[in-house]
């Protein structure tokens, strides 16, 4: 079978919702461009049409509210964000309006809203055009926050995100959109039933993350089964609301927890696997402090070497890894 | 369509006091909007008591002194078109027919209220007769109602948006960005601006360089008129062509009513004390009085007398009343509501 | 000597900055308003002048960025958002352009820019007047975060954050206008040398939180008391840079903590706190799994009886203090 | 003062290109302007080809063709006014004199970079000259130019600050909500928008219902003119005239530049291919070349011949080369510089 990249996937998630869900439609900056948002929605606007496939001015606050409006019209819109720093500027819509409305209004309000952010960093873009943020909006009753990790979730959770009735920040990575596998033919999940997963079974530790760093984890455990150092990962895919009852069971039987993140740490999602365990998980099973491995406290820098060291790599989270597990070099501690 | 920068005569508080000058046609509505407007007075005028009483907490922001504008609005508006309004909007579900037992619940917190007593006064629904929801982020709806308007230009069936604003919100720039973005996709959105010179405790005129705000529909290429917001039939007449038009042919207008609160930013008190010129102009505008001119003018046409005026004024002030007591009795939400109107049922 | 009050408490920290620092000026929406921000600013404009105490248009995002542009220019402004919902607009401003410009123009440009936003909530409200989300601010580098939960600590915090050459997010909350102390003449902080302070000591149980909570917490730390439950009470004051060693060294002393935030559970403040103590204590101190006692996981609600259960209370406190001490009721378990 | 909603003949590629038509007096500092136009030409072009060459990796927005905008502007700036820039800043920073060095040491990251390594291509700034900053979000240094203006007015010494945008700029609410800030409080800030026509891959024509934005500043109550943005004459009368005017008497003013990029919206190459008329525009709008048309209406003035403009270039080639090479030798910022950098130090 053929293998399809996580750029594509998101492409095919677009073509199944505008070709079967006519109340689907998609507005935001860079929709009529060959490279504002990479592979990911090519030629939709020639193959949807222009009505349906809107491409807008610089004016990120009112075109999600415009979306949100429309969403509460029966239409189930898709707005676009090339990147999370541009969304900051229409946090008011999707925070104090979209995230609050059902509720505001008694409950049985549907917000069919999705707003698809984009992580889109290194390349020495520098502060401004490199935040991640899902932390801030994983924070957020009423706004469900999925990161899709490998390819079929980035189309799957796509499609399961716009038929949800609840308004929904879809954040994928530009790091992925290379990850290919094979996916199948489109599905269409609820996403109220979607969380958590278990990617890979190990003993000894229990890796966590979300989108470009559950891809991380995947890629360290498969080096550290290598190295005798077994390891649970487990792909959170749905931020918010956050079900960890996946990652507490793991930790009551590895003792062990090393949660990545390419946020920050302060507040950050990382900051939240470690305080569900330490409340739900017995200190007498844990055989090690949990830690984290996240952005440093900085800004993104530009400078090449600096941009470099920012960022966390495979190589990082196999060495915090073995230092958890208590491993030193090649052997045990 | 030009459109002069300032207010001129609507801006002076001595102007613009006589009867209204009535249509000389179809004029069996004005009645009923004579009504209607008494209504909303009346009921806001109840809510203010009850705040003092201490029976209703949450904020409520009166518009009375500005009821004029939504009745005459609200008159070309059906049920299908997608109405927003913002924080002070109790006159834009009165006057769309929205039930006065579950405007009296909300304010109250009870489960019957329009938001099932999860927003208050400042969160207002009643999908029945097309409000989508008021709320009180100033400029908010502005986008929202955009929106909704694109939703009704996919729809094809001549259904319209309206956007309920102040002059407040004028300021904020996503004014700007859903003006701009009605103009370039062409939506059928009614821009609605109660301009009644205040945000808050500032006049306008410490907050704008001139003090009408059509100019800024103008820039945006979208077709402005201003009327005397305290005279329902100007507002009916304005509101009426533009509606035609935009059912019509899809696209953006602007209807800038000049009026003026007569109590405070919020509760029932009146602020003569707060901002400037308040405390003097209050009197006079009073003399602008919306329900007032509209009642001498039929009574003038002889279509009213100080009777049917009385009897309307009993009448609704038993509606009123009966609609707080049933309101009063109302259960509040469930507990369990406090976690389980969050998100939507899994399917 | 004389009480002030918290809210008084601020206004002498205007009115100080305003008299001994020419480059102090405030800017925001309600300024020249008897109501807006309560007492604690009451009549500056009257003081020093409607140019230096500036009220504005409804333009969030302006004004603040405005206020950025002066204090590059060598000028210390004040920002006032009377609600942190309203400072929501202008995100971009605060966490975009001000907390990143120092980094971005190669750390020697000054950003003296103080942005004050007032917690302003209950009173049925609702959900879009009622937001904390100091969560929010203290997860990004760059921005200094400071909550003041005593008289003293307003005033000389308020003076701290404006002489300092960061920007700074100071939150107060209306909650504690109200509360009084002696605070003496005011006194210039250098905001880099402040943190939590241990404002109550005692080895059963950790209690820490910021604002209101910490107000909560010493609260029920004395109620607590009297039945024999004594605790270190941790103030937290600067929630980033976020220094938690006083709080990581009580914790490995009682063994158990309670973290009390008004913000939501997920990625909140108080998940912060559980983190830091998952990584740094060992589990093998803990004699209970930590605790976090928050919002719950809805946006605020506006009926009476629904607000008054949403809110943390200091019998709450007390509840789960009890519960993590392993006390119920009046005896030990 | 009123000015057109449309951009007439500004817009038509195939207008305006002859020679500049020079002023009667005070010509001497049209060499120098050459000069500079010619300086950020070759600097950004040399920029173009590192970035094809892989040497340079962060994103360079190129400013070819629009190189009369900043050099006008900039003639009648002080060290004391307080100028902000966007993402596609180089020619902002270089028409201010800023150190080539500085640049070429920034686009690669080095410690020695107009801001130390930290910024990269979109974010510059020259304290010594007055540029205050440049950011790549879109409109966000407006409102920061605004209150620049604020403190330029409390010093009281007849500074100004300069905002320079895009027409993409306009369409954020900032931009709106700064202007009203700035006509309210009468601030002295110049708000010059480089229209260019496009945002990214879209022509304004599908942004915006008109194609000149100097209508906001009309609405907003500000001064406007519009000029050729690749007539360096006309940019700098303007801009003189505002500058004067606004240090005498403190309050905004509004300068739209109609221009046009040679290169694509990010990097060297053209976009050819991109959006709406953009192959055929382009080799139209090449013909209204700022540099050539200056130096064209120089010689004929007797003030320049091929050999003068030719030594210029190949001195400015020289510079350029020299600088690299510097930049190309100077080192990366310490790794300390990750963290040590965010906060100021303590005192
Ligand atoms: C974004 C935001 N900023 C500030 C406020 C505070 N506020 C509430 S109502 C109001 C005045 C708005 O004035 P206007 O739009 O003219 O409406 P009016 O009260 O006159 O009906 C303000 C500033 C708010 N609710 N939202
Ligand atoms: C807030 C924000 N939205 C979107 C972008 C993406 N973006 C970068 S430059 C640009 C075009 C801006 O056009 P204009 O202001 O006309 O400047 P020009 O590129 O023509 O110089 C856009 C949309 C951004 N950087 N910031
Ligand atoms: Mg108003
Ligand atoms: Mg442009």
């Amino acid at each position: 079978m053929a293998l399809t990249s996580y750029g594509v996937a998101i492409r095919e998630g677009f073509e199944h919702l505008l070709s079967y869900h006519p109340k689907v439609f998609t507005i935001g900056q860079g929709l009529w461009s060959p490279w504002y948002v990479g592979n990911t929605m090519t030629d939709l606007e020639q193959q949807f049409g222009k009505a349906r496939v809107i491409d807008t001015p610089v004016s990120e606050l009112a075109t999600t509210g415009a979306a949100l409006g429309a969403a509460l019209c029966g239409y189930r819109p898709i707005v676009i964000h090339p990147r999370v720093d541009f969304m900051l500027l229409a946090v008011d819509q999707l925070v104090t309006q979209a995230a609050k409305w059902r509720y505001m209004f008694g409950g049985d309000v549907a917000v069919p809203l999705t707003v698809r952010a984009i992580i889109n960093r290194g390349g020495e873009q520098g502060a401004q055009h490199s935040q991640a943020l899902h932390s801030w909006f994983a924070h957020i009753p009423g706004l469900r926050v999925v990161m899709p990790a490998s390819a079929r979730d980035a189309r799957d959770l796509l499609i399961a995100s716009v038929l949800c009735d609840d308004p929904v920040l879809y954040v994928d990575d530009r790091w992925l959109y290379g990850i290919e596998e094979e996916i199948g033919p489109p599905v269409e999940l609820d996403l109220a039933w979607e969380g958590p997963k278990l990617t890979r079974s190990g003993g000894d530790l229990t890796l966590v993350g979300a989108g470009h760093s559950a891809w991380l984890c995947s890629e360290a455990a498969r080096a550290l089964a290598e190295d005798g150092v077994s390891c649970d990962v487990i792909d959170v895919r749905v931020l918010n609301p956050f079900d960890a009852t996946l990652i507490l069971d793991s930790v009551k039987r590895t003792g062990r927890l090393l949660a990545v993140d390419g946020d920050w740490a302060t507040c950050g999602f990382a900051a939240e696997i470690l305080a569900r365990v330490a409340e739900e998980v017995p200190p007498s099973l844990l055989r090690a402090p949990s830690r984290r491995l996240t952005l440093p406290d900085a800004p993104a820098p530009t400078s090449g070497p600096l941009e470099r060291s920012y960022y966390t790599t495979v190589g990082d989270v196999i060495a915090a890894a073995r230092q958890i597990a208590g491993v030193r070099g090649d052997s045990w501690e | 369509m030009e459109i002069s920068a300032d207010l001129g005569t609507l801006a002076d508080s001595r102007q613009h006091h006589a009867p209204l000058e009535l249509p000389k046609q179809n004029r069996s509505w004005l009645p009923g909007a004579l009504r209607r407007m008494v209504l909303i007075r009346t009921a806001e005028d109840h809510i203010g008591q009850m705040v003092t009483a201490g029976k209703i907490r949450c904020p409520c922001h009166l518009a009375i002194g500005q009821e004029a504008v939504a009745v005459g609005v609200s008159k070309s508006l059906r049920p299908t078109d997608r109405i927003f309004g913002a924080h002070r909007s109790h006159s834009h579900y009165l006057a769309l027919g929205g039930s006065l037992r579950a405007l009296m619940a909300e304010v109250l917190g009870k489960d019957t209220g329009a938001s099932r007593g999860m927003g208050g006064s400042m969160h207002l629904i009643d999908l029945e007769h097309g409000l989508r929801g008021t709320v009180p982020i100033v400029g908010s709806t502005i986008p929202i109602a955009t929106g909704a308007a694109l939703a009704a230009k996919m729809d094809g069936k001549g259904d319209i948006a309206v956007s309920y604003f102040g002059d407040g919100a004028t300021e904020e720039g996503v004014f700007h960005e859903s003006m701009n973005l009605a103009a370039t996709l062409r939506l059928p959105v009614l821009f609605v601006c109660e301009n009644n010179l205040f945000s808050s405790h500032l006049h306008i005129s410490l907050r704008q360089p001139r003090d009408s705000v059509a100019r800024y529909a103008t820039a945006h290429d979208i077709p402005a008129v201003r009327v005397d917001g305290n005279d329902v039939v100007a507002v009916a007449s304005a509101a009426d062509e533009a509606i035609e038009r935009m059912r019509r042919e899809p696209g953006p207008f602007f209807i800038e009513a000049v009026t003026y609160r007569w109590r405070g930013h919020v509760g029932p008190r009146d602020d003569e004390d707060v901002g400037v010129r308040r405390k003097d102009d209050l009197v006079v505008w009073r003399k602008r009085d919306p329900v007032q001119r509209l009642y001498e003018a039929l009574r003038e046409a002889g279509d009213a007398d100080s009777a049917s005026l009385e009897l309307i004024e009993r009448e609704v002030l038993a509606e009123v009343a009966f609609a707080w007591a049933q309101a009063e009795q109302d259960p509040f939400p469930p507990p369990e509501s406090l976690l389980s109107r969050v998100y939507g049922r899994p399917s």
